[in-house]
């Protein structure tokens, strides 16, 4: 079973789980000593092996909630450092800041060259706080937008990494237009004539995620979550109570599969058994796989009927997002 | 976005608290009388309304519904619905403590109107224009699938017939009981603008008390000529989240049209009294120059 | 003899006329009960009026330095105030600031719909101190290219009115980009396919000034000045002393006249005798006369040759400044 | 732009006090042996020479002329120099306490160059382009009409020749013995570069200790890519003017290349000794994606 950077530390449902491989752990230690203890360790170990498959397919979507926002979830950095050791990134807006939550670069994947701009958490809890726990600042979108003039300028497809609870919600946010400055990624990314591939890789947090997600090509891994607000946001409004959040996932349809049953996005990507923080590795390489093959159809496209039928491919598809009578 | 806040915020804001003797009742205009949020000075309704809905006594702008503002916007006569019977469905078989149809009915029968937005076209001033008005009486003014639509339609329609647009914001944000698809809606007439601005579109977006959320962040930014309303609160998230988040008081004008002129977010503060006019000044000052670099376009 | 909004405040070169100007107010006091004066006072007003011209045909470049600095002297908002009582004014930046010192607006010159953008100096205390004493920062800057792009794409001609000591040198301004925000200007309005016509009104201070003035044509009033430093820099670097200044004023060919013979600027514009602020209202004329006759021959020729010639014309103009062997 | 005031900080720069026991000498690195600005170590001149002028004690990047720059960046033998004769005339017949010409003559007797920037052609790491170096030890890197010719001339050949563009700046700013016409060479590069960059060129800019005034107010902040080295100093105005203006102590690294960073300015903050590969990879790595994108161009 390969892992992650560290040890997986367990989520609450997983409880039952961990308490398992503690006891096969405590077997395979005697096992030198009682090589009979044999039989046993398998049987818990097929045990070990048959209830996770149980636990992961039956989630409750504040599971799947858990499991984007785990601790260990791997971030843009882990997932680039991944794809490609020699990725060259661009900091700042130009105009005052380099907001470390929304991260951009270039980036080779396969035989292609990539813009990728992501948002980031921070792992240790000074990156957390210079990242505001993943929340861009109006000028992490603008530094976004930077790069995606330069992604169109330079013919560079797009790669969006969408992992964040929201836009930071703060004073010198508003007093920096925040709004606008989430208004014109979608204005501005909407028509540009480079594909763009969306992965959501933890959590969709609204406008603040959806400033980078006007994508040709919108993909979840499997754990991660999608939402018009935080389900604490929605909980705390239409419930007026902070124990409903199970509920408000649930009524949101916020999962993988919800989303992608609503026909908002294009595939769910699969991950490493227990979520992608148990196996970076086999995450970003599933990741990878799934981001390139877009990436290669809507080159396609571009080649047969132009880049303008890529920028009209992306436009047609948000023109029909919408249920009315 | 966060209705509930709103409310909240309302009932803490700026309150004249040496005038304030009366209890306050809600901001709604009652039959009558009407007591002013402002300087608590009880309006008689109809004279209230002939001033556009803002106070006599201390200029405070009251809130207003999209039929109220096309009737002090348009030409008299001059708007015609489109989209009039456009109507939500339910995508997400949405349940909280109630269904969402049955919310719908509800926020119908409150508002007299199908949907947050009323979209048409009229004529300001003489100048032909399309034209969508939000009414934070219906459902708080959320943007779902509805409102998406009919303002990504409103737009369509002004490029197809080279018309200047106007869209009046007054919203809490997206509507949560369509989930993502109402959050796919702050894309859609995001993109739908773009087109409308390639095409050489004046788009003027006029902020009202409130404006928040997705409806901020998606076309209510992307004006060409940007005019916020005195008083107007106007911003992306709650005062009340921000609050929380940095853990330090708020300037008390904070997210006001006055701050936000201050923070370089808005072209101009207008009063309602000369909003008609300065309209229509600024369609005729872009059409009279459209005309001129016709002339010489390649 | 017209006079500006209050009654002028002489300049010390103008010390001798300010002398007889008193003798003759106290003549004409006299003269109501000395009716035989009258002779006295209209040689006294002769003698003044051939002073004043011998004066102002014989001034030192820190003489015209001195006019365009002059406390008094008419700023954007005057020849605006003027030009059309109803101009509308665009504020802001959309990213978090209100640049006093940079003014922005729709305005109607006779029948041109013109977007003005000028610098602002202030003339109250408070009000120089918001605009810094006329010196935009970044922000500034952007809510000019804001407005730039807005004339770009409604075909409105541009104009922009010079009087800047330069951009301002601040803390905040270096962090938020000052450099950027000038490049980028120049950047951008060389190729806009509006026609441009930029007037220095004052002080055409470096490249504070050019940011907003890469024009087709560039006009000059009479008594203003346009420099690559600032007379005291450049005195305090080259003499290393400061009591040069008028050295410096005098090696830099600064001044209207000067700055013609080499060839930079297409015009200089007549002021009122004694300077523009002896005379508001003519001052605006002589501008907007000017202004007009210089938009309405590029309007001719994006006519006659498409709005591509006009943004030509303008890059051509520049690519020829230089001299070399 | 200001050189007195660029000399009267070096002096004041962040001397490491507690291992400056000798007196300082000039920055200027003698025959045999040059002392460390930063570390005060004594270097041997020819070990530093190699170490591309860094200090192999302290990591300090001295300033860089441009034959050196050229020798560390070109691939070996590369690099054909354009427009080499090119020369000032003295347009304004400009005297302070000395002739114009006569400081011309001074700046290429001391500086071995004609002007204060070098442009010509290269390839770097096997990858063609069209590159320009400034030269800070020629009339303190003062841009003039050459100057501003010669970028705008290497700017042009870069578009005719589809070859990426890179230019090296290090400059006191504009020069003020040639007084407006300095002032348009900002507005004639910018405007080069503008027609480049719609052609879809690929701009980099490198700055390097120090670079004001003009030449950062114009060319060196257009890059597609932006690059500092170590330690430069870079901004608009002068470190002391702004003391006077604000009448406030600025942050000790104010306006490093590490504190540009930080504000967003600058794209990436490279080591000399990693230069010549960084340039390599962007350059490759935009060509590698022109070559993809142009099969789908319309
Ligand atoms: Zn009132
Ligand atoms: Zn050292």
């Amino acid at each position: 079973m390969a892992t992650g950077e560290k040890k997986p530390i367990p989520l609450e449902f997983e409880q039952p789980l961990a308490v398992l491989a503690q006891q096969i752990e405590a077997l395979e230690v005697q096992l030198n000593d009682n090589p009979e203890l044999e039989g046993d360790l398998e049987r818990m170990q097929e045990q070990y092996r048959s209830l996770k498959r149980s636990l992961y397919t039956n989630l409750r979507p504040i599971d799947h909630l858990a499991i984007a926002r785990h601790q260990q979830r791997p971030y843009t950095r882990d997932y680039l450092g991944h794809w490609d050791p020699n990725w060259i990134e661009m900091h700042g807006d130009r105009k005052g800041m380099d907001d470390a939550a929304m991260v951009c670069g270039l980036v080779q994947m396969d035989d292609l060259q990539v813009i990728v701009i992501g948002t980031q958490k921070g792992r240790a809890i000074k990156e957390k706080q210079q990242c505001n726990f993943g929340m861009p600042q109006p000028e992490g979108y603008r530094k976004a937008l930077r790069l995606i003039k330069h992604a169109e300028k330079f013919g560079l497809p797009i790669v969006t990494l969408i992992d964040t609870p929201g836009a930071y919600p703060g004073l010198s946010a508003e007093e920096h237009n925040q709004a606008q400055a989430i208004a014109e990624n979608l204005f501005e990314l909407s028509a540009v004539t480079v594909p763009v591939v969306a992965a959501v890789t933890g959590e969709g947090g609204s406008g603040g995620a959806l400033a980078i997600g006007v994508a040709n090509r919108i993909i979840m891994l499997e754990h991660s979550v999608y939402s018009v607000i935080s389900p604490e946001g929605c909980a705390s409004i239409l419930w007026r109570s902070n124990d409903k959040v199970s509920d408000a996932c649930q009524a949101m349809k916020m999962t993988a599969r919800e989303i992608l049953n609503l026909g908002v996005i294009d595939e769910v990507v699969e991950e490493p058994l227990g979520g992608a923080h148990h196996d970076y590795a086999g995450a970003a390489a599933n990741l990878k796989q799934a981001l390139v093959k877009h990436l290669k159809e809507l080159e396609d496209l571009g080649q047969k009927q132009g880049r303008d039928a890529i920028r009209r491919d992306r436009q047609n598809k948000f023109r029909l997002f919408g249920a009315h009578g | 976005m966060d209705l509930k806040e709103w409310f909240a915020n309302r009932k803490n804001r700026k309150e004249n608290k040496e005038v304030a003797k009366q209890p306050m009742p809600d901001e709604e205009y009652c039959a009558l009388w009407t007591q002013c949020f402002q300087c608590r000075e009880y309006l008689y309704t109809r004279d209230l309304r002939q001033n556009q809905l803002v106070c006599p006594k201390c200029h405070y702008h009251f809130r207003c519904g999209a039929l109220d503002r096309i009737e002090y916007t348009a030409d008299a006569g001059s708007f015609k619905e489109i989209d009039a019977e456009m109507q939500s469905s339910d995508p997400l078989n949405f349940i909280d403590t109630e269904a969402y149809p049955r919310r719908q009915e509800e926020a119908s029968r409150k508002s007299g109107l199908k949907e947050a937005v009323i979209t048409g076209v009229c004529t300001i001033g003489g100048n032909p224009c399309a034209i969508g008005c939000m009414d934070f009486g219906h459902f708080g003014g959320s943007m779902g699938s509805v409102v998406g639509e009919k303002v990504t339609r409103i737009t369509e329609y002004a490029k197809q017939n080279h018309l200047p647009l106007i869209i009046v914001s007054s919203s809490g944000g997206a509507r949560m009981q369509e989930g993502i698809l109402s959050l796919m809606q702050l894309a859609k007439t995001s993109s739908a603008l773009k087109d409308f601005s390639e095409a050489g579109g004046l788009y003027i977006s006029l902020l009202s008390e409130p404006t928040f959320g997705g409806v901020t962040a998606s076309f209510a930014m992307l004006g060409d000529v940007i005019i916020a309303e005195p008083g107007a609160r106007i911003g992306f998230a709650g005062r009340r989240v921000i609050e929380q988040t940095i853990r330090q008081k708020l300037p008390s004008d904070f997210q006001t049209a006055e701050y936000l002129l201050k923070h370089g977010q808005v072209d101009m503060v207008v009063d309602r009294g000369q909003l008609k006019d300065r309209l229509a000044s600024l369609i005729a000052f872009h059409a009279r120059a459209r005309t001129r670099s016709r002339a010489q376009a390649v």
